[in-house]
């Protein structure tokens, strides 16, 4: 019974992104319920090696903390980048900080840098070969270690939580 | 009620288009390229996130029902910006492109 | 009811993409399939032209929607006749490439399938936009084909050939857009009723769109000064291919001429164009004699050959109240014929030398030249219009039929030059030679290909009575555009 | 049998020596299988003769190409039979003669084939009764003489000898076509029947004049007559065999034959006598006085040749019956004479290994007996009395003293006639004297001659004979020929005359004389006349005709070359100029710029919209040396042209735009790694204001067209769509019904293009050779990280989602915007993105990496489906759709026209993928990055 | 608006004939592209503009005319068939050739030389 | 009113965010600025597409703007892509 649920849905995270954004596209009516669940199967079965490391979720209340977090975090970080680019350029200090990975799965670093890169004020500019470090570029820091500490605290940990343990 | 959420749509909008001009005024503005790139994730977030968030109560309210379908705009932009930022941010240090006098820090080698 | 009709353009298209499905490259089966198609296509071709001959005009209505709303397939005895040509021609063409060109590059069965798709298409389509469309499928596949092979210069004249038609398409769709913007149709003959009621800006805009769309004619058909990019293109393509390109100018003479008999044989807006293109036509032959005269490839004088075809045929088209179109259909019949034999034998000889190639000068003896030179004799005779092959009935019946004292020196005088450069190209080619050379001797499939071609020539000078009957009375349906449109549109215009 | 099989008995006799030398090398068994069926025809010819004989003129007729007035019809009259007399019989002697003549080596069986070929068409024009055909044959006789004239073609001379004479006599031919054509425009028939009794009619018609130049430009040429005389000479490089019959006996003869056959059309004006007789009077001279200057014996007779050719020329053009009667005589005497004396020469060719007469003398005592029949020849061409020769230029002297025409100038005629006997007696004693005596042979390189073959002998015995005999009874021998020939010319009547050799003394006798002895005293001034003739500039008609043909040629490409100069550059400005021309000339007569409908007000944001999209259309032209940037200006654009599409209505549009630009946007990346990043500016000021020009033009003319039409009112067929979409299509989005249904057939051909086109970029992109940079635009190594982790992690959960979405687009296509189209290309630009993401490799670990069969499927599907509707009686892709209602589900609509969108959008897919994959495939065959 | 449409495809056409008649495949390429868009605007243009009038069933009462649309939506795709072909024919031409000039010799202009 | 009001007030700020966007693409003075600039302006765009949704009052407009969220940055990636490795795909 599982080993055929896991067949049919590889990903279920997946899947149910799928289906709801089926529905959203749609509309949420019986008919397009039924086609948007046979395309949220159809669609992970038919890319399936595509995606060879697409970690599940383990921690799901988690990933919408996160979510909640990564959001107010773009709202307030919005107001204060936009005082600096409204401001007087000599005040800006920018950085780039290499920080070092606590996150080992693909995904989740992936996901680090693009939450990074959301927030204003910073943009993830690399990462490293060996997935070690991840360059951080800042637009406005005094701090870098504080910066770091920042990021792993509010949001390498939880996609920690959330993909890996 | 009706008065309200056009009060709100309109707020949401002029939030939006406002942060999309910051972002484009930071574009224009900041001084190297590392500074610039932060400006259009002020655009993508805010700015397309204000007009989409508008144009979601618009029309739920026109139609007296959640309409939800624009918030996967914000969910690709979400998606993809952060990719684009990333990839450039790579080119300019592979092009080595000046940095901003004071950048504490080194860009890697690519 | 009864699909043929649609045949010409579907077995290709089927054919073609069978030929792409085919990823494994079996050689040997995707020549059967392409010969397979060109056969059926022949068999097609002449019932088509059966169907047509008796006078009849059948209209296929594609989504069985009506003209002028949906698009029409039209089989009258022009395009049947058409259609006809092509499939003789494309089978020797095909028969000759399957000797080995058809492996110089990739996709060249599909290619060629894909090529015959779209001058049936043109040939059959009763829609101006459609035209556009297959006009695009002839041209993408000629493009590929043109490029078959390798070699630097085949590249250069490519590039040339592909931009100026990417032009010439842009300029397409501009007249198309003033077609619709005025008349409010896209149907051939609803756009020929139509256009008769047009006044004001609306008529200047309309003579503009015309105009612009014999200016794309023009250039398909390779007439002055857009013809520049022909020779290079022809004189550097695959001898199989070059050979099917034969039929190519004739699909911008007939979408002239189809056009023009349509619309503009009679009515406020008669002879729009006329005399520009009756200029630009004796331009073209005059222009085309100097270029043969200058050759020193024998492609090249070949491609100019074809030119000076083009410049002979449009000049006729153009004169008077088309009276000189049956003639004119005769000699079309000719010159594709015998450019593609040309072309073809060009390519044995070529072979034959070796490194020395087609070039005009002392060069290697060919093995076993006799019976080229013995056929390379015939051609040209047939080509130049000398007696008593089909050049010289279809030279004598264009001189009855347009006697116009210019046209006929210039006829006369391109036939000298012909004269001239065959018989020095042929004396260089056959006679001035410099002992055993790499050359290899030609092949029994390619002398089969090229003597089949020949031998149409051959039909046509024995039965040239019954082919100019035959044409004469395309000519006479082309003359009375009113069966036409009301072939296509029985509850009168929209 | 009917005469007009003789005609093709030659024909058919050509193919018989090919075939006998594929058997047996035996000259004489060729000689004998060459011989057969001109035998048999002469031979058969002996009952029509007797009729024609009694009077009758003998037609045949078979239609060939009714339409045209052509017909296969043949007469034999006295003229015809008189040369086909001559042609078959001094045919057979020449076959006899070569059989002896070739060597060996020499391919006889091919020489036999075109010496057939030419009696045949030889044949043809004689016995012509169409003038189409006539002339049909005349070229025939040209071309085969081409082929003769060549038979050595390993020598240069042969071939440009041959040309020359091609070339001269074909145009003759040519103006001989339009002449003729002319007379059956004017007579209506091209039948000589009715053509030489409408001779009054030709001679009023105001083409008349036309008609005379362009027939005797025929003649003239294929005759020689000056100043198209240059050309015999050099067809003397033919094997000597072909002179004597060619060039001395027939082909030549058919000019002068032609005058004869439309004498009763075309003469008796004063134009015709002022032509004919001129042109004939200046050959007959030039050709004597050549004649005695040439050192090599072929040459002298070839002059003598056009000399007499002149002769004949200028007897018929003196319009006078008499006249007439004495040219046809003199054709059948220089026939026989000029043969023997060819033949004659040939011989001493053969058996001394040269034609130079300042070598050969003395030959008369290595080679008596063929002496005598050469001096009999020769004295026979100088009108000695008691041969042939002397008859007929009796009545020539006799016709050119008769001739008042000239008024008080025609005393020139006769002079002139004299001038010419006395050169004509002055090179027969040369070919007599300077051959046979005057000495020792000098340096011969066979020495020492002896007499040919026995065989060899007879066809100039046989000939000679017929000098001497016609010479002593001449109405006995030819008197019945000459007077059915005549008839024939004249058309009737005959004039009182009497071929005797005895006139009594008279004016003509002593004009015999004088010529006589001023022909011997003129040889005998040789030293001198030479010393003065080589003092004078020479004219090698080969070299100026060869120089001409050069010149000709190289202006040619001159020509050819500026218009035809391989720049693309100008022929996309001809083309455009055109255009430019097109507008120009049709704008100016614009009634009114005034829009006929309220005009869209405009907004703000149109208005910056439109003013960046002018401005970065701006900057990708004036930018365009700096490539990057003019790839992103054309970004903007792309952009903004979907802006508009959104502002005026054409979401569909906006999508496929949107779409499109990225795909673009990949290939123009792709394609860049190949190319150069930057290039220095290299047009100069006036082809930059050239090409503005033409860019304003056309641009001004496009907009202006664009603007008229927009303001002014249009009826179209769209409310049809408009109104039928739903019910007829079923679909609400009329764009797409359009596509799929109404215009399905359009949408059809545009996937065939784009299978086409990947396709074609297959084919192209195998074994290309590129090579790509090794550094980047600032020379700096590229980077090491090839895949970069973001990238690659977040693509590759993006392909399920933008399929979706692809779906998505594709389902809701037929009723609102989206469709196949774009679903095709979001698929596709997903798929790129795992390339661009993951390289090539890994993503062809996961799927085919062939897309052909995905194009092919997918234009199969759309025409699979249309053809699926032939199953229910319906044409090429008739659409069905309905509405089905499933439990739960609820209301659902299908539609055939979704399969044939399904094709679209599979071969959307697939070509773009194939187009995109295998360019991307290129860099691998060029291993640049080392650890990459 | 009319009248700035017309402007914009003027400029368009403009700026494309000018591209297509420089001396590399690259600008031409570039000049093709933007005589597309002109031409399909032209096109698009000639069934009249209307604003929020999309040609959807039931939606608008005076949709705009589809046919146009129809046309330009066949023209791009087409279009983008013959951009493809003729950006890899130039890469093919520059293999070939060592050059990206359109006559594939890089002696610079051609007029310098008549 | 007042929505119209903000309508006519965000296009207005929008249009000069496009404005500076096209001063940063002709003025580069690199080309990662230059894409940079096309990419805000797409990003831009979308914003403006939606806007003319309420504006117009029709959800037709929306896929475009899906579109470009969706497909538009691999346009951005191909060109950074170009920039570091020439060879996009490899
Ligand atoms: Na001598
Ligand atoms: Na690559």
């Amino acid at each position: 019974m599982k080993r055929w649920f896991e067949r049919l849905f590889p990903s279920l995270t997946l899947s149910l992104l799928l289906w709801l954004t089926w529905l959203l596209l749609n509309g949420f009516t019986p008919g397009h319920a039924v086609l948007g669940l046979v395309l949220a199967v159809l669609l992970p079965l038919g890319t399936r090696p595509f995606w060879p490391n697409v970690p599940g979720i383990r921690n799901l209340p988690r990933l919408a903390g996160f979510i909640l977090v990564v959001l107010w975090d773009i709202l307030v970080a919005n107001l204060t980048v936009a005082r600096k680019v409204l401001g007087p350029l000599g005040d800006i200090r920018p950085a780039f900080v290499p920080m070092p990975l606590a996150l080992e799965d693909d995904f989740a670093i992936a996901l680090l840098a693009s939450t990074v890169s959301l927030t204003p004020g910073t943009v993830s500019a690399d990462v490293s070969l060996d997935r070690k470090f991840l360059l951080i570029h800042a637009l406005d820091v005094d701090d870098e270690q504080a910066l770091i500490e920042e990021i792993r605290q509010r949001y390498e940990r939880p996609l920690k939580e959330i993909f890996e343990c | 009620m009706d008065a309200v959420i056009e009060w709100l749509v309109a707020a949401c909008m002029v939030i939006g288009g406002v942060f999309a001009l910051i972002g484009s005024i930071g574009l224009a503005r900041l001084p190297d390229f590392y500074t610039r790139l932060h400006g259009p994730t002020k655009a993508t977030t805010l700015g397309v996130g204000g007009t989409i968030a508008a144009s979601l109560l618009y029309f739920s309210w026109q139609a007296r029902q959640l309409q939800l379908h624009e918030v996967l705009i914000i969910l690709f932009l979400f998606i993809t910006a952060p990719v684009s930022a990333h990839m450039l941010a790579k080119a300019a240090m592979h092009r080595q492109l000046k940095r901003l006098k004071g950048t504490r820090g080194e860009p890697w080698e690519q | 009811m009864s699909h043929w009709i649609i045949a010409p353009i579907l077995i290709p298209a089927l054919a073609g993409m069978l030929l792409l499905l085919e990823v494994r490259e079996r050689h040997q089966l995707r020549r059967v399939t392409g010969l397979l198609s060109a056969s059926a296509l022949l068999a097609v071709a002449v019932l088509l032209w059966q169907q047509a001959a008796d006078g009849s005009i059948t209209v296929y209505r594609l989504g069985n929607w009506a003209a002028p709303f949906g698009i029409v397939l039209v089989l009258d005895r022009l395009s049947a006749l058409m259609l006809l040509l092509t499939a003789l021609l494309a089978f020797p063409a095909l028969l000759y490439a399957c000797r080995g060109d058809d492996r110089k590059g990739a996709n060249f069965h599909g290619l060629f399938q894909f090529q015959l798709m779209g001058i049936n298409g043109a040939f059959l389509t009763g829609d101006l936009f459609n035209l556009f469309v297959f006009f695009e499928v002839l041209l993408i596949a000629s493009y590929g084909l043109a490029l078959h092979g390798r070699g630097r210069a085949r590249v250069k004249a490519g590039l040339h050939y592909v931009v100026l038609n990417l032009v010439g398409s842009a300029l397409f769709l501009i007249a198309l857009g003033l077609i619709y913007g005025t008349t409010g149709t896209l149907n051939m003959a609803d756009f020929a009723v139509k256009a008769q009621a047009l006044s004001g800006s609306d008529h200047t805009l309309l003579r503009v769109a015309v105009l612009l769309l014999w200016v794309v004619f023009g250039l398909k058909a390779a007439l002055f000064p857009l013809y520049f990019w022909l020779p290079a293109t022809y004189a550097n393509a695959t001898a199989a291919v070059a050979a099917l390109f034969a039929i190519m100018t004739k699909v911008g003479l007939y979408a002239i001429l189809r056009v023009y008999a349509l619309a503009f044989a009679s009515g406020p807006l008669a002879g729009l164009g006329r005399h520009a293109l009756w200029a630009l036509a004796l331009t073209t032959l005059v222009l085309a004699a100097i270029g043969a005269l200058g050759a020193k490839r024998l492609g090249t004088l070949v491609a100019y050959l074809v030119v000076m075809s083009v410049g002979t045929l449009l000049a006729a088209f153009s004169y008077g109240q088309l009276q000189a179109v049956g003639p004119a259909l005769y000699y079309l019949l000719h010159s594709t014929m015998i450019c593609a034999a040309l072309f073809l034998l060009t390519d044995l000889v070529a072979r034959g030398r070796g490194e020395a190639g087609d070039t005009i000068a002392a060069g290697p003896a060919i093995p076993h030249g006799g019976v080229l030179a013995v056929l390379f004799f015939a051609a040209a005779i047939a080509v130049a219009g000398l007696p008593p092959l089909s050049g010289f009935l279809g030279k004598v019946a264009l001189m009855q039929a347009v006697p116009v004292p210019l046209y006929w020196a210039l006829l006369l005088l391109a036939g000298l030059v012909g004269v001239i450069g065959l018989s020095r190209a042929g004396s260089s080619l056959f006679w001035r030679t410099l002992g055993p050379g790499d050359g290899v001797r030609p092949g029994r499939q390619r002398l089969l290909a090229l003597l089949l071609l020949l031998a149409m020539v051959l039909a046509l000078t024995l039965w040239a009575q019954p082919v100019l009957q035959a044409t004469a009375s395309v000519a006479g349906q082309l003359q009375q555009p009113q069966h036409y449109i009301q072939a296509v549109l029985p509850g009168g215009a929209s | 049998m009917n005469f007009a099989y003789l005609v093709l008995l030659p024909f058919l006799g050509a193919l018989i020596p090919p075939l006998v030398a594929r058997v047996t090398a035996n000259r004489t068994a060729l000689a004998c299988g060459a011989a057969l069926l001109p035998l048999v025809a002469l031979l058969q010819l002996f009952q029509p003769a007797l009729r024609v004989f009694d009077g009758q003129t003998l037609l045949a007729r078979w239609n060939w190409v009714p339409s045209l007035g052509l017909s296969l019809s043949f007469r034999l009259d006295g003229l015809a039979l008189l040369f086909v007399l001559l042609v078959l019989g001094i045919g057979l002697l020449v076959i006899l003669y070569a059989r002896y003549y070739l060597s060996a080596q020499e391919k006889a069986g091919r020489f036999y084939a075109f010496l057939l070929l030419f009696m045949g068409a030889m044949l043809g024009v004689v016995t012509s009764d169409n003038l189409l055909m006539l002339v049909m044959f005349w070229e025939l006789t040209s071309l085969s003489s081409f082929l003769l004239i060549s038979f050595w073609h390993d020598k240069s001379d042969a071939r440009k000898g041959a040309r020359m004479a091609m070339t001269v006599t074909g145009m003759g031919g040519l103006a001989l076509l339009a002449g003729v054509l002319l007379i059956g425009h004017v007579v209506v028939i091209y039948s000589l029947v009715e053509v030489l009794i409408s001779g009054d009619q030709i001679k009023a018609s105001p083409l008349y004049p036309l008609i005379l130049a362009l027939v005797l430009l025929g003649v003239f040429t294929k005759s020689a007559q000056f100043p198209f005389h240059f050309w015999l000479p050099h067809a003397m490089a033919a094997p000597t065999p072909v002179s004597a019959y060619l060039h001395s006996a027939t082909m030549v003869k058919a000019g002068v034959f032609l005058l004869a056959r439309l004498y009763p059309a075309l003469s008796g004006t004063d134009l015709w006598f002022d032509t004919v007789t001129l042109a004939g009077m200046a050959t007959l001279l030039w050709g004597a006085a050549q004649a005695l200057f040439q050192h090599d014996l072929k040459g002298l007779l070839a002059y003598s040749t056009i000399s007499h050719l002149g002769l004949i020329t200028l007897l018929f053009g003196l319009n006078s019956e008499l006249a007439a009667v004495a040219a046809v005589f003199h054709i059948i005497n220089h026939a026989t004479f000029k043969a023997s004396l060819f033949m004659a020469a040939g011989i001493i060719d053969h058996e001394t290994g040269s034609r130079d007469m300042r070598r050969i003398n003395g030959l008369w005592k290595y080679m008596p007996y063929t002496a005598v029949l050469a001096m009999v020849a020769s004295a026979a061409m100088a009108g000695v009395p008691l041969l042939n020769g002397f008859l007929s230029k009796e009545m020539f002297f006799a016709e050119t003293l008769e001739s008042s025409h000239l008024g008080a100038l025609s005393w020139l005629l006769p002079l002139g006639a004299v001038l010419g006997g006395i050169f004509s007696v002055a090179y027969s004693a040369r070919f007599i004297h300077d051959v046979f005596f005057n000495g020792e042979p000098i340096n011969l390189p066979k020495y020492p001659p002896h007499e040919p073959p026995r065989y060899m002998k007879v066809p100039v015995e046989i000939l000679v004979a017929l000098c001497v005999a016609v010479g002593v009874f001449p109405t006995l021998v030819v008197g019945g020929l000459l007077t059915v020939a005549a008839r024939a010319v004249l058309g009737g009547t005959l004039p009182e005359y009497h071929l005797t050799i005895w006139h009594g003394f008279n004016t003509p006798l002593v004009m015999s004389v004088i010529a006589l002895f001023g022909g011997v005293f003129v040889y005998s001034q040789r030293r001198r006349l030479y010393d003065g003739f080589e003092r004078l500039p020479k004219l090698d008609a080969k070299l100026v005709f060869e120089g001409v043909v050069q010149r000709l040629g190289r202006v040619a490409s001159l020509i050819t070359g500026q218009l035809q100069n391989g720049s693309l550059q100008s022929y996309a400005a001809w083309l455009l100029a055109l255009v430019a021309v097109v507008l120009l000339t049709q704008m100016t007569g614009l009634p009114s710029l005034a829009p006929q409908k309220a005009l869209l007000p405009v907004d703000g944001v149109s208005l910056l919209c439109s003013g960046m999209l002018v401005a970065a259309a701006l900057l990708t032209t004036l930018l365009h040396r700096h490539r990057m940037t003019s790839i992103m200006c054309l970004s903007v654009v792309g952009l903004m042209v979907s802006l508009v599409f959104v502002r005026f209505s054409a979401p569909d549009l906006a999508l496929t735009q949107l779409s499109v630009e990225v795909v673009t946007i990949l290939l123009l990346m792709l394609a860049m790694y190949f190319m150069p990043v930057r290039t220095r500016g290299e047009s100069s000021v006036p082809r930059v204001v050239r090409d503005v020009l033409l860019a304003l033009v056309i641009g001004g003319g496009v907009a202006l067209l664009a603007f008229l039409v927009m303001t002014g009112e249009l009826s179209s067929i769209s409310p049809f769509f408009l109104e039928h979409s739903k019910p007829g299509g079923g679909g609400t989005n009329v764009v797409n019904v359009i596509l799929v249904d109404f215009r399905g057939f359009d949408t059809f051909g545009e996937i065939t293009v784009l299978g086409i086109a990947a396709m074609g970029i297959y084919a192209l992109l195998r074994d290309m050779q590129l090579r790509s940079a090794r550094y980047d635009s600032q020379g700096r190594p590229w980077a090491s990280d090839a895949h970069p982790l973001v990238l690659v992690t977040i693509s590759r959960p993006l392909l399920p989602l933008a399929l979706l979405i692809a779906v998505y687009i594709f389902l809701r296509g037929h009723n609102l915007p989206g469709g196949g189209f774009v679903a095709g290309l979001i698929t596709a630009v997903a798929l790129v993105l795992q390339y661009v993401a993951s390289g090539v490799g890994w993503v062809h670990e996961r799927m085919p990496g062939d897309y052909h069969p995905v194009v092919a499927l997918g234009v199969l599907l759309a025409g699979l489906t249309g053809i699926g509707s032939w199953a229910f009686g319906y044409p090429f892709l008739t659409s069905t759709h309905d509405h089905f209602h499933l439990p739960w589900i609820g209301e659902f609509e299908l539609a055939s026209a979704m399969l044939f969108d399904t094709g679209v959008f599979l071969t959307v897919v697939g070509a773009t993928l194939l187009i995109l994959a295998n360019l991307g495939k290129l860099s691998l065959l060029d291993d640049k990055k080392e650890g990459a | 608006m009319e009248l700035l449409v017309a402007v914009i495809i003027g400029v368009l056409v403009s700026t494309g004939i000018y591209l297509c008649l420089r001396a590399r495949t690259f600008p031409v390429v570039m000049g093709l592209t933007l005589l597309g868009y002109g031409v399909n605007l032209f096109l698009f243009a000639m069934g009249g503009l209307k604003i929020d009038r999309v040609a959807v069933v039931g939606l608008n009462s005076d949709p705009t005319d589809p046919l146009p649309q129809a046309l330009v939506l066949t023209a791009i795709v087409i279009g983008f068939a013959m951009t493809a072909f003729l950006l890899v024919l130039a890469l093919r031409s520059q293999g070939e050739h060592h050059t990206d000039h359109v006559d594939g010799d890089d002696e610079g202009d051609r007029e310098g030389r008549r | 009113m007042i929505l119209h009001s903000a309508l006519s007030l965000t296009f207005g700020l929008l249009t000069v965010a496009w404005l500076l966007n096209l001063y940063r693409l002709i003025k580069g003075p690199t080309l990662p600025d230059r894409v940079l600039a096309l990419d805000t302006m797409y990003i831009n765009s979308i914003a403006l597409i939606v806007l003319y949704g309420i504006q117009v009052d029709s959800k037709l407009y929306f896929e475009a703007a899906m579109l470009i969220a969706l497909i538009g940055f691999v346009s951005t990636v191909a060109v950074a892509k170009y920039m570091t490795r020439g060879d996009i795909i490899e």
